[in-house]
């Protein structure tokens, strides 16, 4: 069955935390906060949920730029943002629980926000011994 | 016939596998399969345990954890890789964080191919794990000390 | 002096199925703080999505996790599908819901049976491991897989269960009802269980809904959040009421579980009730170009798959946000102040499932 | 629960003496993958659709070689194959002690000659 | 018999007795459960097996407390079948026990150490409860020694069914069965990894798991005075209780500490001391 | 063997030479002057007290009047001078409940003094027995080591404390004055004597505690002041009510005792609350725990091995008229209630000397419920309670000490792995836990014995303390067993360093171990000696106290345990070393692994203190309720018999 297209709203990073505030005062669940890269710009994405519907909100993002986190908002973003922080290299300011970069600890720094793919062709001869 | 051969104890360590092949190992225990029969018990204690039963590819921060429980386990010992994953990285194998195979880690005496890996064919990957406990205890008697 | 007991609990450990880690500072046996540390399952596979033709991951999001590996397929491909359009048959459709229902009951079964064995209660996990099986058979007898079905793919699915099959599934469901009857009875009356769980982590109904817990863990402490509600795929079509219970403790979570193994083979009488007769399967052609979020509702909860395409047949971006992961932040709130003895009974209430939590 | 552990005890054991019983198996269950080298004729797509990677096919020298302890017996090959030379074998590939397990099926030697 | 005779059977059939018994419990357990378990001889074949493995170890000290344990639990079993004091007995039990406890805290391991403070706190749950059976023996047989009581005519356990329901109640944590599994059990799934044994291995752990096996049939020895001189019956109340035993294993989960502790109290307090005050008053 | 006479004036020594000791020493200061002083004298009076009790072996006792009359005189001015120095301090501190107390047991003793003047007594005034004999002995011997290791102490004492003043000659004046009034008390016949030096007792304990005149010591000093004064104060009243009843020929000791419980049985019951105060029992007990604030070796000397006996001292001296009576099994039941409950605190406690003051106030209880019992076993188990306790627990306060000024705390908790740093000293104390708790070592002997004491005596009562002991029993384990595991848990090896420990101190320790070990062996010749004689003076027939199947029993235990740690150094070889098991996180052999948020950790493994259960506070607040009930009760039958 088809099910109805999705809208996501793409806003400044500078009205996240207002906008968050307003979903939470809306009694709204933090759903998720996924992180896309495209080209060399990256994407930050936060969805909410109440009665069944998702709203999605969207920032740019840059490796440079911190965001500010949501978590004294929405305790439970800590984990999404320490987990977007250490694959993507996205900095986040201000997160309740920092694991500063060992929530996933990579064998590659960031390995999602490199636009190299990092998938690499294993031979079966690197073994023990 | 030794009593090591009759009195195997495993440790059971999932090494960054997706579960599949654990549920399976664990699935060994339960009625169905109850591999108590051999007197194999699966003990979770590296220290008093005699084959490593591993599963999945070994991750970056789980290489160490893997050295780890090989180290403490008393001689004689054994390593049986269970599933792809475990065996050669399967699936996983070209993921960022994968080494590839428990064998890049520590060394293997028995590959327990399956994805995931059968009950019957967990249980037939610890019985041939046996008899190579077996001639590593020998070894061991001779001098010899066992592999690590 | 502080009378303090640290101690790492975890990753390898006889309790934790799958590894996780937990700095324990305790008092006596008292928990005062337990901090998670995670990322030993973390294999990077969304990254393959880069490498993979997309209908060929189908096998790899599969793997995201063993336990409930049919769901993340089936949720991969509907993303896929809606990113591009594809409507699927509609037997599809129903023989993914029973399917998933399928791995819902192995899941919660072999839930159960781990979290007894959290307890000390072996013979209860043994039962119902034991009981397990059964489902097991089906899953192998009509998908050809024991723990990894692999029918799922982009367009539908790739194995159909005959007349004959459907009958004898249906003919089974009131010996598994009975089994399952037994192990809830045991699960709800008897009293070694109940002084292990009832009262203990607790979540009130709050504090849930503001860590966003999902699944059984949410709704073990009152709120009614469960992704088949929105009628994805075959549910619009079936009778459905989710479990929910009030208490908010381990005991309620698990009566959750127990109630959700009679919602599922509800919906799976239904489900053969209603099937259509048709295809299980439409070509697909072409590459996928958009995004979507799938929603669906997997045994430990809600789960989140993303796509995101731009036309090549490798996928930009793939993304699953785990149950488990969203249950992390409640479950570091209900393990402070607990005995040390709760510790492995909370951490298995939210059932977690580092596999896929850490993809 | 002490009426159910009772009867357990009298039902007596629901266990499959494996290795002294056969293994379940069902007509569907996937085991291991075989070939028939017969009709194959080394495009590759088995290879190119394999999600593990475990194929590698060789045109030239016409070989088709599977790492046996690296497929996933998901089946993807088998849909794939224009030939229908592949196919999913009930029983499962017994356990083994060396590390790189690799089956390579030899070259079928052409027999027609081209003019 | 001659009490050195009597020592020496001991020291030789104990274990061939108690291998048994496990095995057998093992079974039954393994049937209960829907298995089928191992062969009779497995707990045999395990400490024959943990002899041959190679030893390690955080401190070698460890291995000498369990050594003191071992031997200390074989001279309180020598003891008790020469027919010595039964409060001796009970004393050398507990000496024996704080070995096995300081063997766990040498290694500084948090497993073992948590293993060892549980281990210490079923000490103190149980110990009320033996000295009560011993005091209630001795109301009965007007003696402390174990060579008279078992040679009562009449059956003790008439007079002393409090005691005997306390000490069949902490027998539990004396064969290391749930419900009261606390500081180490015989499954692997618990939250203490391997408790108090955790850091042990090989022969060390050979010692513990054959100290296990005399202290079982101590504590068979134990309910065999509560049936005096009538060997029959014992062997039958012997082979009932073993076998109530194993069923609750089966059908609980392990309590929390605090649980298995007041209760364990409070049943020696009802049941055991309320049975020798009475007794006392008649 | 020496003639009465002989025995007489060694008495008399023992009395006056320590008093001698003391005033030299508060006079003459200088260290090394006083070095040699106190090795001197506690070498004279430990060898003194030997003399003393061999002659109190075999031979009756031995009763000596003193030839001069003005003595008496003499103790009614010292009463009068103690109470005065009393009533100054506490106006002086406004602890106007102390002037108060003392007040009143000053009227009274001026009462006391009136009858006697009017009806003077003659009985002898100093007596031998083999209980004085032991009791002397345990004075002398372990107070006079004790002296001497606080030489060493104090030193180091003053050396961490140099904001503290430093009154060394002082205090070693009051500490021999203390052995002196010791030495009175177990010798006094004459019970007016017997006060007098009983309250000395009680001065010197209050100036030792207050030595380190820190607020806190101040406090504790007037706290045990005032419990041993409401304590005290009974004496006198029982004075009267003997004056009053049967006149002056009952104010000895051994006339007041043999005339049996229907005419002593009310002044026994009154000096037996004196004696629950000064042994610190429930009620009574927190004077104890907060005399831990004193330097060590006052608290091995006063609070552990010798002033606290005064208390069972004079309860077992009664206890042949508590046989059998109520009022005995109400003492009884006080000192089974404090066992238990002191025991229970005890887990709670961390600190060590207060696990030490609470195992202490324990094993005091479990004495008087032996004495309150009163049969010849119970007292046969009391006594050989008060050896073993005496030794053991002296050998373990003092070694707490010398750990204590290595390792800068007395917290259990940062004992963790002591054997590596200190493995002398901790074997030293791992003796004394052994003997404190552990078969075939002294006290368990003692619980044995009073185990076969109870079972028969008083029913019902006494299955009740036979319930009391069995849980009591498990708690004393569970409490020194956790200790000594943190003495031997080594998680880093330390640097061995022994060095800097005073080797007068070292060498008492040792002395006092081989004591522990020795008495173990020694105790039956102590009870064919000097135990079951005295009982048979006591009570005519004693059946058989101990088997001798079950000595060799012991024997056999002891010889085990002595020649187990042989086989150490094989068991230290044979293992290869891994690390601890950390859940498969890599360790490399220290005690760190890196946890969650990547920060390293240090495995900290502290001890249970169960103090939801345990806690010292709620259980003081119940069993001090317990004891007040018990005591009123006492109180109501001394004045209903009284009154009868
Ligand atoms: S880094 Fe510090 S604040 Fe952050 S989670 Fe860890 S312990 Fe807590
Ligand atoms: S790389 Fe292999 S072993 Fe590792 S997770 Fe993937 S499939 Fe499993
Ligand atoms: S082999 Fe397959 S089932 Fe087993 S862990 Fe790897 S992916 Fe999972
Ligand atoms: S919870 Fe996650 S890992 Fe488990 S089955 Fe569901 S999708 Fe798979
Ligand atoms: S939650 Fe666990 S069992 Fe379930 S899919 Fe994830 S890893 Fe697998
Ligand atoms: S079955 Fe799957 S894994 Fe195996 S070769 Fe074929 S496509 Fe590859
Ligand atoms: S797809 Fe079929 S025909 Fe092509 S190479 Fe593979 S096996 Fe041969
Ligand atoms: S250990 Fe503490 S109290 Fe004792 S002397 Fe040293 S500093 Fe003072």
């Amino acid at each position: 069955m088809k099910q109805p297209d999705q809208k996501v709203e793409t806003i400044q990073v500078e009205e996240l935390i207002h906008r968050v505030h307003s979903f939470h005062d809306d009694g709204y669940r933090l759903v998720q906060i996924s992180c896309a890269q495209e080209g060399d710009a990256f994407e930050v994405t936060y969805s909410f949920d109440k009665n069944l519907s998702i709203s999605h909100i969207r920032i740019p993002a840059t490796p440079e730029n911190p965001i500010p986190s949501i978590s004294k908002i929405y305790l439970a973003s800590f984990v999404y943002e320490n987990e977007i922080a250490d694959l993507f290299g996205i900095p986040f300011s201000g997160i309740a629980i920092d694991y500063k970069g060992t929530f996933f600890r990579t064998s590659v720094p960031h390995p999602f926000g490199t636009s190299q793919i990092t998938v690499v062709k294993k031979k079966p001869e690197e073994q023990h011994e | 016939m030794s009593y090591l051969q009759k009195s195997p104890w495993i440790i059971h360590y999932d090494a960054s596998s997706c579960n599949g092949c654990d549920i399976e190992v664990l699935a060994c225990l339960t009625p169905l399969y109850d591999v108590e029969r051999f007197g194999i018990l699966n003990t979770g204690n590296p220290k008093h345990a005699d084959i490593f039963v591993i599963t999945g590819g070994v991750n970056e921060i789980n290489k160490e954890v893997v050295k780890n429980i090989y180290d403490q386990m008393p001689h004689p010992k054994v390593v049986v890789a269970v599933g792809i994953c475990a065996c050669s990285g399967g699936v996983f194998k070209e993921c960022y964080n994968i080494s590839g195979g428990v064998a890049t880690v520590i060394p293997v005496d028995i590959y327990v191919p399956g994805c995931a890996a059968r009950p019957e064919s967990i249980i037939d990957g610890i019985v041939q794990a046996l008899s190579i406990l077996e001639q590593k205890r020998n070894s061991m008697k001779t001098g010899v000390e066992g592999t690590a | 002096m502080s009378k303090k007991i640290i101690v790492p609990f975890g990753p390898q450990h006889p309790v934790l199925p799958e590894p996780i880690h937990l700095d324990l500072v305790l008092e006596d046996e008292r928990v005062i703080e337990a901090i998670p540390s995670i990322g030993y399952v973390h294999r990077g596979l969304e990254k393959l999505v880069e490498k993979r033709d997309y209908k060929d991951y189908v096998f790899i999001s599969e793997r995201i996790c063993g336990i409930c590996s049919f769901i993340h397929g089936a949720t991969y491909c509907q993303a896929v599908e809606q990113v591009m359009g594809v409507e699927i048959p509609r037997r599809a459709e129903f023989l993914r819901a029973i399917w998933s229902e399928y791995s819902r009951m192995h899941s919660h079964l072999l839930w159960l049976g781990c979290f007894a064995d959290s307890m000390g209660y072996e013979n209860l996990f043994m039962d119902c491991w034991k009981v397990r099986e059964k489902i097991l058979d089906v899953l192998e007898r009509t998908t050809g897989g024991r723990v990894i079905q692999g029918v799922n793919r982009v367009g539908g699915v790739s194995r159909d269960m005959d007349k004959e099959e459907l009958n004898r599934i249906k003919s089974e469901i009131p010996g598994l009802r009975a089994d399952y009857v037994e192990l809830t009875r045991i699960f709800d009356e008897d009293l070694t269980v109940q002084s292990r769980t009832k009262g203990i982590g607790m979540l009130p109904k709050d504090t849930a809904w503001e860590l966003g817990a999902v699944g059984p863990t949410i709704r073990g402490s009152g709120h009614a959040v469960d992704a088949r509600m929105t009628g994805y795929g075959a549910y619009d079509e079936l009778d459905f009421k989710p479990v929910v219970r009030t208490e908010g403790d381990c005991h309620a979570r698990c009566m959750v579980r127990t109630g959700e193994l009679f919602t599922s083979l509800d919906l799976i009488e239904n489900a053969i009730d209603r099937i259509p007769e048709g295809d299980i399967i439409v070509p697909v052609k072409g590459n996928p170009s958009g995004e979507y979020y799938a929603q669906t509702e997997q045994p430990r909860g809600e789960v989140i798959h993303y796509v995101k395409a731009n036309g090549k047949k490798n996928l930009l971006r793939h993304r699953v946000r785990t149950p488990t992961l969203a249950n992390v932040p409640a479950l570091v709130q209900m393990l402070a102040g607990c005995e040390l003895a709760d510790v492995p009974v909370i951490v298995l209430t939210i059932d977690p499932c580092i596999g896929c939590m850490e993809r | 629960m002490a009426l159910n552990v009772l009867k357990n005890l009298i039902k007596g054991p629901a266990t499959i003496r494996y290795p002294y019983q056969p293994a379940k198996v069902t007509p569907v269950t996937r085991g291991h993958l075989v070939i028939n080298i017969e009709n194959c004729i080394f495009c590759g797509l088995c290879r190119m659709h394999c999600p593990a990677d475990a194929i590698e096919v060789n045109k030239q020298e016409r070989t088709w070689q599977l790492n046996q302890f690296q497929c996933i017996i998901c089946g993807n090959c088998v849909s794939y194959c224009p030939k229908d030379c592949l196919s999913i074998k009930q029983t499962y590939l017994p356990p083994s002690a060396s590390a790189t397990y690799v089956t390579i099926t030899g070259p079928e030697p052409e027999t027609k000659e081209n003019p | 018999m001659n009490p050195f005779l009597a020592a020496a059977v001991f020291i030789i059939l104990a274990p061939v007795v108690g291998i048994l018994i496990t095995g057998l419990d093992r079974i039954l357990t393994a049937r209960m459960q829907g298995r089928v378990g191992p062969p009779v001889l497995q707990p045999w074949y395990d400490i024959r097996k943990l002899i041959q493995k190679k030893q390690v170890a955080v401190w070698g000290a460890q291995s000498f407390f369990i050594f003191c344990y071992l031997i200390f639990i074989i001279f309180t079993g020598a003891l008790f079948f020469a027919g010595g004091d039964i409060l001796l007995v009970i004393f050398a039990f507990t000496l024996a026990h704080v070995f096995l406890v300081l063997g766990a805290y040498v290694s500084f391991s948090p497993y073992a150490h948590i293993g060892a403070e549980r281990e210490l706190i079923q000490l103190m749950a149980v110990e009320p409860m033996i000295i009560i059976a011993a005091i209630g023996l001795y109301q009965v047989n007007d003696s402390f020694l174990i060579g008279e009581m078992a040679d009562h005519p009449g059956m003790p356990i008439l007079l002393l069914p409090g005691v005997f329901l306390g000490f069949i109640y902490i027998l539990t944590f004396k064969l290391r069965k749930s419900p009261f599994d606390l500081a180490t059990s015989h499954h692997a799934h618990q939250e203490l990894v391997k408790g108090s044994t955790t850091e042990f291995s090989g022969r060390t752990l050979a010692m513990v798991e054959l100290a296990h096996i005399y202290e079982l049939v101590v504590m068979l020895g134990f309910i065999w005075l509560f049936f005096g001189a009538n060997l029959i019956l014992c062997a039958l109340a012997i082979v009932v209780i073993m076998f109530l035993e194993i069923l609750v294993d089966n059908c609980t989960s392990r309590v929390r500490w605090q649980d298995a502790m007041i209760s364990a109290w409070f049943v020696t307090l009802v049941a055991g001391a309320g049975n020798i005050f009475a007794l006392s008053i008649m | 063997m020496l003639s009465n006479v002989r025995y007489m004036e060694l008495l008399i020594f023992l009395i006056l030479f320590p008093l001698l000791i003391a005033g030299l020493i508060t006079l003459i200061h200088g260290e090394n002057f006083r070095r040699g002083a106190v090795i001197c004298g506690a070498v004279l009076v430990g060898i003194a007290s030997l003399f003393a009790l061999m002659g109190s072996v075999t031979s009756h006792p031995i009763f000596y009047s003193v030839p001069v009359g003005i003595i008496g005189i003499l103790i009614f001015i010292g009463d009068i001078a103690i109470s005065g120095y009393i009533i100054f301090v506490s106006t002086k501190a406004r602890q106007y409940l102390v002037t108060a107390i003392t007040i009143i047991q000053l009227i009274l003793l001026c009462a006391v003094e009136y009858l006697a003047l009017s009806d003077h007594a003659t009985i002898p005034e100093l007596f031998l027995d083999q209980l004085s004999g032991i009791m002397a002995a345990i004075i002398g011997i372990i107070g006079g080591l004790i002296c001497v290791y606080a030489l060493g102490y104090m030193r180091e004492y003053h050396t961490e404390h140099p904001e503290r003043p430093d009154k060394r000659p002082q205090f070693f004046g009051i500490m021999f004055l203390f052995l002196s009034a010791m030495f009175g008390v177990v010798f006094s016949n004459n019970l007016l004597w017997l006060f007098f030096f009983w309250e000395i007792t009680t001065l010197c304990s209050y100036l030792l505690i207050r030595y380190p005149e820190t607020d806190e010591a101040i406090k504790n000093a007037f706290r045990a002041l005032l419990f041993n004064l409401v304590g005290g104060a009974c004496i006198p009243i029982a004075f009267i009510v003997i004056f009053l009843s049967h006149g002056s020929d009952l104010i000895g000791l051994h006339e007041l005792v043999v005339a049996g419980p229907g005419i002593a049985l009310i002044p026994a019951g009154l000096i037996g609350i004196a004696g629950l105060a000064k042994s610190a029992q429930f009620p009574f007990s927190s004077w104890l725990v907060g005399a831990m604030v004193a330097p060590t070796p006052v608290s091995a000397l006063l609070h552990s091995s010798t002033m606290v006996k005064a208390g069972v001292y004079i309860i077992a001296r009664f206890a042949p008229v508590f046989e059998g009576q109520l009022i005995g099994i109400l003492i009884a039941l006080i000192g089974g209630v404090t066992f238990l409950a002191a025991s229970a605190i005890a887990i709670s406690q961390s600190n060590a000397k207060k696990v030490l003051a609470y195992s202490t106030i324990a094993n005091l209880g479990l004495i008087v419920a032996c004495c309150g019992v009163g049969t010849a076993e119970a007292l046969w188990a009391a006594i050989l309670l008060i050896i073993f306790h005496a030794i053991a627990k002296s050998l373990l306060f003092l070694s707490v000490g010398t750990v204590e000024h290595q390792i800068h705390s007395r917290d259990i908790e940062d004992m963790t792995g002591l054997v590596t740093k200190m493995p002398r000293i901790t074997m030293i104390i791992l003796i004394g836990i052994a003997g404190m708790f552990l078969a075939p070592f002294g006290m368990l002997i003692s619980k044995w014995a009073s185990l076969h004491a109870f079972v028969e005596s008083v029913p019902p009562f006494g299955i009740l303390l036979v319930i009391i002991i069995a849980y009591g029993s498990g708690i004393t384990a569970f409490f020194w067993a956790k200790w000594m595991g943190k003495l031997i848990a080594v998680g880093e090896p330390q640097q061995k360093d022994e060095s800097h420990i005073p080797k007068s101190e070292k060498n008492i320790l040792y002395i006092l171990s081989a004591l522990t070990i020795g008495v173990c062996f020694g105790f039956p010749i102590i009870s064919w000696y000097l135990i079951e004689p005295w009982l048979q003076n006591i009570y005519q027939s004693v059946t058989e106290l101990i088997s001798l199947s079950n000595i060799e029993i012991m024997f056999m235990m002891l010889f085990l345990v002595l020649i187990m740690p042989f086989s150490l150094a094989r068991f230290s070889r044979s293992a290869s070393r891994v690390p601890r098991y950390l859940c498969g996180i890599p360790e490399s052999r220290s005690t760190e692994f890196i946890g969650s948020c990547g920060i390293t950790r240090e495995i900290e493994l502290s001890n249970y203190y169960l103090d939801k259960i345990f806690g010292e506070e709620r259980l003081s607040r119940i069993s001090v309720g317990i004891g007040i009930f018990l005591i009123v009760l006492i109180l109501n039958i001394i004045i209903v018999g009284g009154g009868l």
